[in-house]
C-alpha cells in the first residue's frame, strides 16, 4: 500500500532552546540525519507524542536550510506542555508539509518587503525572512517591525540582533509594550510603530501576531494608505487532518490546512467572518 | 435483460457468498434494517432502507489509523494496514449510491485517504432501485433517479423477478460470476414498476423541493442569514444527524492509550459538537448557532463552491426522521431560501 | 385543546405575564413537531401545534430560557413538570421566570410505530375514537390508536402535575403504572441471557449522545465524556467496553434525579431502550431506600445524597436475584 | 520460552483501599506477616467515598478481573459519613453491573478497620480464590488493552 499522509515521520529533537520565557525553539531532524521532509516558506507540519496529541506548527526555519527544520512553540496546551519539557535527544512524530506557502517565487519576487509580526507570530515569518536572506538579490527592500510585550518575550533575539540587524539589506524595528529596564529601544504597540514608521506604501506586507494585533495594524495599513491586496497573513483553526478532509479548519468554502494558511486580505475579506 | 426469479434469492446470496463477503439489508429484532454479512438463511429486508448509512463501508464509524511503540525517547510507527478483502453490498438504495460519489470526492481527492481507497477498491456496490419511496424521500431534489440507481450494477424488482444492469466493468464481471443463475427475462411488467415508482415520486410532499437558489454563489448571503438563530434554538446539539447521514465525513483523530502501546485511530466526528474547533486559546464556534450553521451550509454552500455544484446531501432522509426534534436540512432549506 | 392553549398564551403574553410562549411548532409532516420559542400572536396562530405527537419535554430548554431578559410561558405535560421540579431543586431554573400551564399529557404517538407496520408515504394521520385513519400516498391505512404511542407513555407513572401556575383541564392523579414489568424480566433472566440482551442493544450505539443531550437531568455544563482531561472521554464506542461504560455511567450520573420521562429511549435513533437502565436505578433505590420518586418535590433529598446508618451492605447484590 | 498454555489462571485484583482504615490494615497484615496473594494491587484512596463508579469500570478496563473496595467499618469514617454513601453507592452500581449481565462476584465492598490486619489478608484472599473461579473478566473488559 502506498504511504498514507494520516501515517507520520519519526523525527529526532536534536537541540531545543529557550527562546523566552513560554517559547522553545526546537530542532528536528530525521533519525537518518537531514532534514524530514522539504517545504516552502509558510507552510506548517503536524508534530506529536502519540497519547499525548497531535496539533499544526509551522515551520520556522527556512527552506534553504539543509540541515534541519526549526519549530518556535509557544507553551499553551497538552501537547505544548509536553514540548517543553521534553529533553534532547526525544523522537516525536511528524508529517506535512501542509498549506499553501507565501508566494516568495511569484508574487513576492522583486517586491519591496515589509515584515510585521508580533509575540510568537514571527514564528512561521522567520522561514521567509531568512529564505529571502539567502536569496536577497530576487527582492527589493526588507523591513521588519517586530513587536513583544517585553524584552524576553522577543523570539529569537539572538538572530536578531546577531545576524538580521547586521545584514546590511534589511532593516529592522523592535518595539516592546511597556518600558524596561535595559531595553533602549522603542516603546509601544505594534500598530502605533508601524504607523509612526510610516512605511512606504509601494511594500508588500507579510503580517503574523495575536488577532486583536492584525485588526488594529490593518487598519493602520489602510489609513497610510496600503491596499487589501497588498497584505497576506497566515491563519490558525482547530485541526486534526492537514488535508482538508476532517472537516473542522474551514472559514466559508476554504481549508485553512490546504487552502491556507496564507491567505491575501482581499481573499479572507470574501469569506465569513468566523475565525 | 438478466433476471432471476425472487424466490431463488436464496441461492443467488449463496453464489455469492460462496465467493465473496456479502451484506445485504437485513432486518434486526427491533424491525429496522441494517447491512449484515450474509449468512445461510438470512432474507433481505423489504424496508425502504437501513437505519445507518451505508458510508460504514468505507468510512467506519472508528478504525485504528497506525500504533506506536514508545520506549524511553524513541517511538516506533507500526503500519497496521492491511490489505481489504473483496466485498459485494447488495441492496444500496439510490440515495447512498450517491453518497459514495460524494464521499469520492473528498477521500480521493490528493493526498488519497489509503484506508477509504482500499475498501473502496475491494466492494462491488449493487444497487436497488425502489419501488415504495417514503414521504422523507427528497433524492430527486439532488438529481437522483430513485427507481434508476446508479452503483457498479443495479436490479430492478418487478415484484416477481430481479433484473440486473451492470453500469460498469465491475458490475458486468458480477453479473458474470452469477450468469449461471440468471435468465433472460421479459421487462414489460418492469416497465409499469418503474413509470408507477416515478409517478409515486412526483407525489412525494417534498417532490418540489428545489436547490436551485443554494449553491456557492450565494455564500456570505446565507452566512448572514437571520433565520439561523431560530433555527438552532431547539438544537440539542447531539450527533444523530451527522452520524445517520450517507454524506457526512468530518472526522476525529484520536489516541488511545492501552497501556502497552498507542493506538491512534479515527472515529466520526460531529460538527454539531462544542468541541469540534476547540483550541487550547478559543474557539471560533461558540455557540450551537455556529456549529448549527456550519453543517447547513458545509451541505447546500462550501461543498457545492468546491465541488463543481454537487451537493452535500442525498435526500435520503434519514435525518427527518431521526432527528429528536425534527429540525432538518429540510425545514432550515425552507427557512433559508433566497430567491 | 390546542386552541384553548394559543388563546391563553396570547392573553397572557397581552396582558404582559410573559414575554416569550414555549412550545412545538409544525413540521413538513404531520409527525415532526420542533419546539419552538413564539414572541407573538401571529406566530402562535400560525405555527403553533399541540396534537398527538407533541411529545418533545421542553423542561430542558428552560434551564437555559429562564436567564433571558423577561419571563417565559411553558406548557408543561404531567411528566414534563416532575423534569422541570427536579431542576428546580437542583437550583438549575428561576422558578420566577417561567410560568407554568399545566397541561394534559399523552398517550403520544410514535411515528416509527406507524412506520414500524409497514406504513408508508404518509401525508396526514387522525384519530377517530382511537383508531388511526392514516392518509399515504399509497392510499388510506389504519391502525388501533394505542399500538402506535409512544414507550413511555404505555407505561405512564403520573397524570399529575407537580408543579404549575394554571391548569387548562383537571388534574389528575399518580397512575399505578407497569412500569418496572421488563426490569423485572430482564432480572429474572440469567446472567448470560441479560448479557447477550444487553450486548445487542448496546453494540446499536452510534455515541450520538442524543439520550444525553435530551436529559433534562443532564445539565452539567462540560460532561466527562466530553472532557478530554478526564480519561474517559469517548466520541465514539471504539471497544464494547466504552459502549457499556458510557450508558452505564449516563444512567448513574441520573440515578436519583432521573423522573422516568423516557426521552431517551424517545430519541434514540436505534431504538435502544435506555430507559431500562434508569428504570433499574429506580427501582432499587425503591426497593433499598424507601420509595422515591424523584421531581415529586424540591426539597428532600436525593436518595445518593443521603443515607441511613442501617442501609443494607452491597452484599446484597450478590445475594439476591438470578445469577 | 515456552508458555505453558495449562498454567493457572493468575487473576489480576484492584483493590481501593481507603488511606485511614483499610490502608492501615493491609499495611498492619504486611507486618504482622501475613500472606495474601500478590495478585492484589492496592489503590490508596482518601476515603472509600472518593471512589467515582468510574474507577471501577476503568480498573475492568485496564485488565483487572476483579475490584475488591475497602473502607472503614460504617460509623468509624474518617470524615463522619463518607462510607455510607460509597455503600449506597456501590449497591446501586454492583446492582447495575449485574442487571448487564456482568458476574457479580468480580465486585465486592469490605469494611475492613486499621486493626484488622487479618481480616484483610483473609478477604483478599478469599476473594482472588472467588475470581480465580470466575475466570478472566471477558465482559467487561477493553479489547485493545488485552496484553498479547
Amino acid at each position: 500500500m502506498n504511504n498514507d499522509t494520516l501515517i507520520p515521520y519519526i523525527g529526532v529533537v536534536t537541540d531545543i532552546r529557550q527562546d523566552t520565557p513560554d517559547v522553545k525553539t526546537f530542532r528536528v531532524v530525521s533519525p537518518e540525519g537531514g532534514k524530514v521532509f522539504e517545504h516552502m516558506p509558510g507552510q506548517c507540519a503536524m508534530l506529536s507524542i502519540p497519547g499525548v496529541g497531535e496539533a499544526m506548527f509551522s515551520i520556522t526555519s527556512s527552506p534553504t536550510n539543509t540541515k534541519f527544520m526549526e519549530f518556535s512553540i509557544k507553551k499553551c496546551g497538552c501537547l505544548t506542555t509536553w514540548l517543553h519539557a521534553m529533553d534532547v535527544g526525544q523522537q516525536i512524530t511528524i508529517r506535512g508539509p501542509y498549506g499553501n506557502a507565501f508566494p516568495v517565487e511569484t508574487e513576492l519576487k522583486g517586491k519591496d518587503l515589509l515584515f510585521i509580526a508580533g509575540g510568537i507570530g514571527l514564528a512561521p515569518l522567520r522561514s521567509v525572512i531568512n529564505y529571502v536572506r539567502d536569496k536577497r538579490a530576487n527582492y527589493g527592500d526588507v523591513q521588519v517591525i517586530y513587536g513583544s510585550r517585553s524584552k524576553d518575550d522577543l523570539v529569537d533575539y539572538k538572530e536578531i540582533i546577531d545576524e538580521w540587524m547586521t545584514d546590511d539589506g534589511i532593516k529592522v524595528d523592535l518595539t516592546i509594550d511597556n518600558p524596561q529596564e535595559g531595553w533602549d529601544g522603542h516603546v509601544g504597540f505594534v500598530p502605533n510603530y508601524v504607523k509612526e514608521l510610516n512605511p512606504s506604501i509601494n511594500k508588500t506586507v507579510l503580517i503574523c501576531g495575536p488577532p486583536i494585533m492584525i485588526k488594529f495594524t490593518l487598519a493602520g495599513l489602510k489609513e497610510l494608505g496600503f491596499k487589501e491586496t497588498q497584505v497576506y497573513t497566515t491563519m490558525e483553526l482547530r485541526m486534526k487532518c492537514g488535508v482538508g478532509k476532517c472537516g473542522r479548519c474551514n472559514i466559508g468554502n476554504k481549508y485553512v490546512c490546504k487552502d491556507g494558511p496564507v491567505f491575501r486580505f482581499d481573499q479572507l475579506g470574501e469569506l465569513p467572518d468566523e475565525y | 435483460m438478466l433476471k432471476i426469479s425472487l424466490d431463488k434469492l436464496d441461492k443467488l446470496f449463496e453464489a455469492i457468498a460462496a465467493s465473496q463477503t456479502l451484506y445485504i439489508p437485513a432486518d434486526r429484532e427491533d424491525g429496522a434494517a441494517e447491512y449484515r454479512k450474509y449468512e445461510s438463511g438470512m432474507k433481505l429486508s423489504n424496508k425502504l432502507n437501513t437505519l445507518r448509512s451505508a458510508k460504514d463501508f468505507f468510512f467506519p464509524q472508528t478504525e485504528n489509523l497506525v500504533d506506536f511503540k514508545m520506549e524511553g525517547k524513541n517511538i516506533d510507527v507500526i503500519d497496521v494496514r492491511e490489505e481489504s478483502e473483496d466485498f459485494v453490498i447488495f441492496g444500496v438504495r439510490a440515495c447512498d449510491a450517491r453518497s459514495f460519489t460524494i464521499l469520492d470526492k473528498v477521500f480521493l481527492a490528493e493526498p488519497v485517504d489509503s484506508y477509504y481507497k482500499n475498501r473502496r477498491d475491494h466492494s462491488t456496490v449493487v444497487t436497488m432501485a425502489c419501488t415504495r419511496p417514503a414521504e422523507t424521500c427528497f433524492c430527486g431534489t439532488f438529481g437522483i433517479d430513485a427507481s434508476a440507481p446508479e452503483g457498479d450494477a443495479a436490479c430492478f424488482s418487478d415484484g416477481e423477478n430481479l433484473f440486473f444492469e451492470a453500469h460498469n466493468e465491475k458490475g458486468q464481471k458480477f453479473i458474470d460470476s452469477i450468469s449461471s443463475l440468471l435468465e433472460e427475462g421479459n421487462t414489460s411488467k418492469l416497465d409499469d414498476v418503474r413509470e408507477k415508482t416515478r409517478d409515486i415520486l412526483k407525489k412525494l410532499p417534498l417532490a418540489n423541493l428545489s436547490t436551485d437558489n443554494f449553491g456557492g454563489d450565494k455564500l456570505n448571503e446565507y452566512f448572514n442569514s437571520d433565520k439561523w438563530g431560530e433555527l438552532s434554538e431547539s438544537c440539542l446539539g447531539c450527533g444523530t444527524c451527522t452520524f445517520v447521514c450517507p454524506t457526512c465525513q468530518c472526522y476525529d483523530i484520536k489516541d488511545f492509550n492501552t497501556g502497552h502501546g498507542i493506538k491512534r485511530f479515527r472515529c466520526w466526528d460531529s460538527c454539531m459538537y462544542s468541541d469540534f474547533t476547540k483550541m487550547a486559546h478559543g474557539n471560533p464556534r461558540l455557540t450551537q448557532l455556529e456549529r448549527f450553521r456550519q453543517r447547513f451550509m458545509h451541505k447546500l454552500v462550501y461543498f457545492p463552491a468546491n465541488n463543481n455544484g454537487e451537493f452535500g446531501c442525498v435526500g435520503c432522509g434519514r435525518c427527518l426522521s431521526k432527528c429528536p426534534i425534527s429540525m432538518n436540512i429540510v425545514k432550515v432549506m425552507k427557512a433559508l431560501e433566497v430567491k | 385543546m390546542q386552541e384553548a392553549m394559543i388563546n391563553k398564551a396570547k392573553q397572557l403574553l397581552a396582558d404582559g405575564t410573559v414575554n416569550r410562549v414555549i412550545g412545538w411548532k409544525r413540521g413538513e409532516f404531520a409527525y415532526d413537531i420542533t419546539p419552538a420559542v413564539f414572541e407573538s400572536a401571529e406566530e402562535l396562530d400560525s405555527e403553533f401545534v399541540y396534537d398527538d405527537f407533541t411529545s418533545a419535554n421542553v423542561s430542558k430548554y428552560l434551564v437555559k430560557e429562564c436567564k433571558k431578559e423577561g419571563r417565559i410561558l411553558a406548557f408543561l405535560k404531567p411528566c414534563d413538570t416532575y423534569s422541570f421540579n427536579q431542576l428546580i431543586k437542583e437550583h438549575r431554573v428561576v422558578r420566577e421566570n417561567v410560568y407554568i400551564v399545566g397541561i394534559p399529557g399523552g398517550p403520544k404517538l410514535d411515528a416509527e410505530k406507524i412506520k414500524a407496520k409497514g406504513i408508508t408515504g404518509i401525508l396526514g394521520v387522525k384519530n377517530e375514537n382511537y383508531t388511526l385513519k392514516i392518509d399515504t400516498v399509497y392510499g388510506e391505512e389504519t391502525m388501533p390508536f394505542y399500538e402506535a404511542i409512544l414507550d413511555k407513555c404505555a407505561s405512564c407513572k403520573s397524570k399529575k402535575h407537580v408543579v404549575y401556575d394554571e391548569l387548562i383541564g383537571e388534574d389528575g392523579d399518580v397512575l399505578d403504572s407497569n412500569r418496572f414489568d421488563m426490569v423485572e424480566k430482564l432480572e429474572n433472566m440469567s446472567a448470560q441471557e441479560r448479557y447477550d440482551f444487553w450486548r445487542e442493544q448496546l453494540s446499536k450505539c452510534i455515541r450520538c449522545n442524543a439520550c444525553r443531550n435530551v436529559c433534562p437531568a443532564c445539565t452539567c455544563e462540560k460532561c466527562v465524556f466530553d472532557n478530554p482531561n478526564s480519561g474517559v472521554e469517548n466520541k465514539a464506542p471504539a471497544d464494547s467496553f466504552e459502549e457499556n461504560m458510557f450508558h452505564i455511567i449516563r444512567a448513574f450520573h441520573v440515578a436519583g434525579r432521573c423522573t422516568d420521562c423516557g426521552e431517551c429511549s424517545r430519541v434514540c435513533p436505534q431504538n435502544i431502550p435506555l430507559h431500562l437502565l434508569n428504570r433499574k436505578f429506580i427501582k432499587d433505590i425503591n426497593s433499598l431506600y424507601g420509595e422515591y420518586q424523584a421531581g415529586e418535590d424540591t426539597t428532600s433529598r436525593a436518595p445518593l445524597n443521603d443515607y441511613n446508618k442501617d442501609d443494607c451492605e452491597a452484599s446484597i447484590v450478590h445475594e439476591r436475584g438470578v445469577e | 520460552m515456552q508458555v505453558n498454555e495449562n498454567k493457572e489462571f493468575e487473576p489480576l485484583i484492584v483493590a481501593f483501599c481507603c488511606n485511614w482504615c483499610s490502608y492501615a490494615g493491609a499495611d498492619l497484615s504486611g507486618t504482622n506477616r501475613l500472606n495474601y496473594p500478590t495478585n492484589v494491587k492496592i489503590i490508596r484512596v482518601p476515603c472509600s467515598c472518593r471512589v467515582n463508579p468510574m474507577f471501577i469500570l476503568r480498573a475492568f478496563q485496564r485488565g483487572a478481573d476483579g475490584v475488591i473496595l475497602c473502607g472503614c467499618h460504617p460509623g468509624d469514617c474518617h470524615y463522619t459519613s463518607g462510607n455510607y454513601f460509597t455503600r449506597r453507592r456501590m449497591t446501586l452500581l454492583f446492582s447495575m453491573l449485574d442487571f448487564l449481565g456482568i458476574e457479580r462476584d468480580r465486585t465486592r465492598v469490605e469494611w475492613v478497620s486499621a486493626a484488622e490486619g487479618a481480616k484483610f489478608a483473609a478477604t483478599m484472599n478469599e476473594f482472588t480464590e472467588s475470581v480465580k473461579k470466575l475466570g478472566p473478566n471477558r465482559r467487561l473488559e477493553d479489547l485493545r488493552c488485552r496484553k498479547q
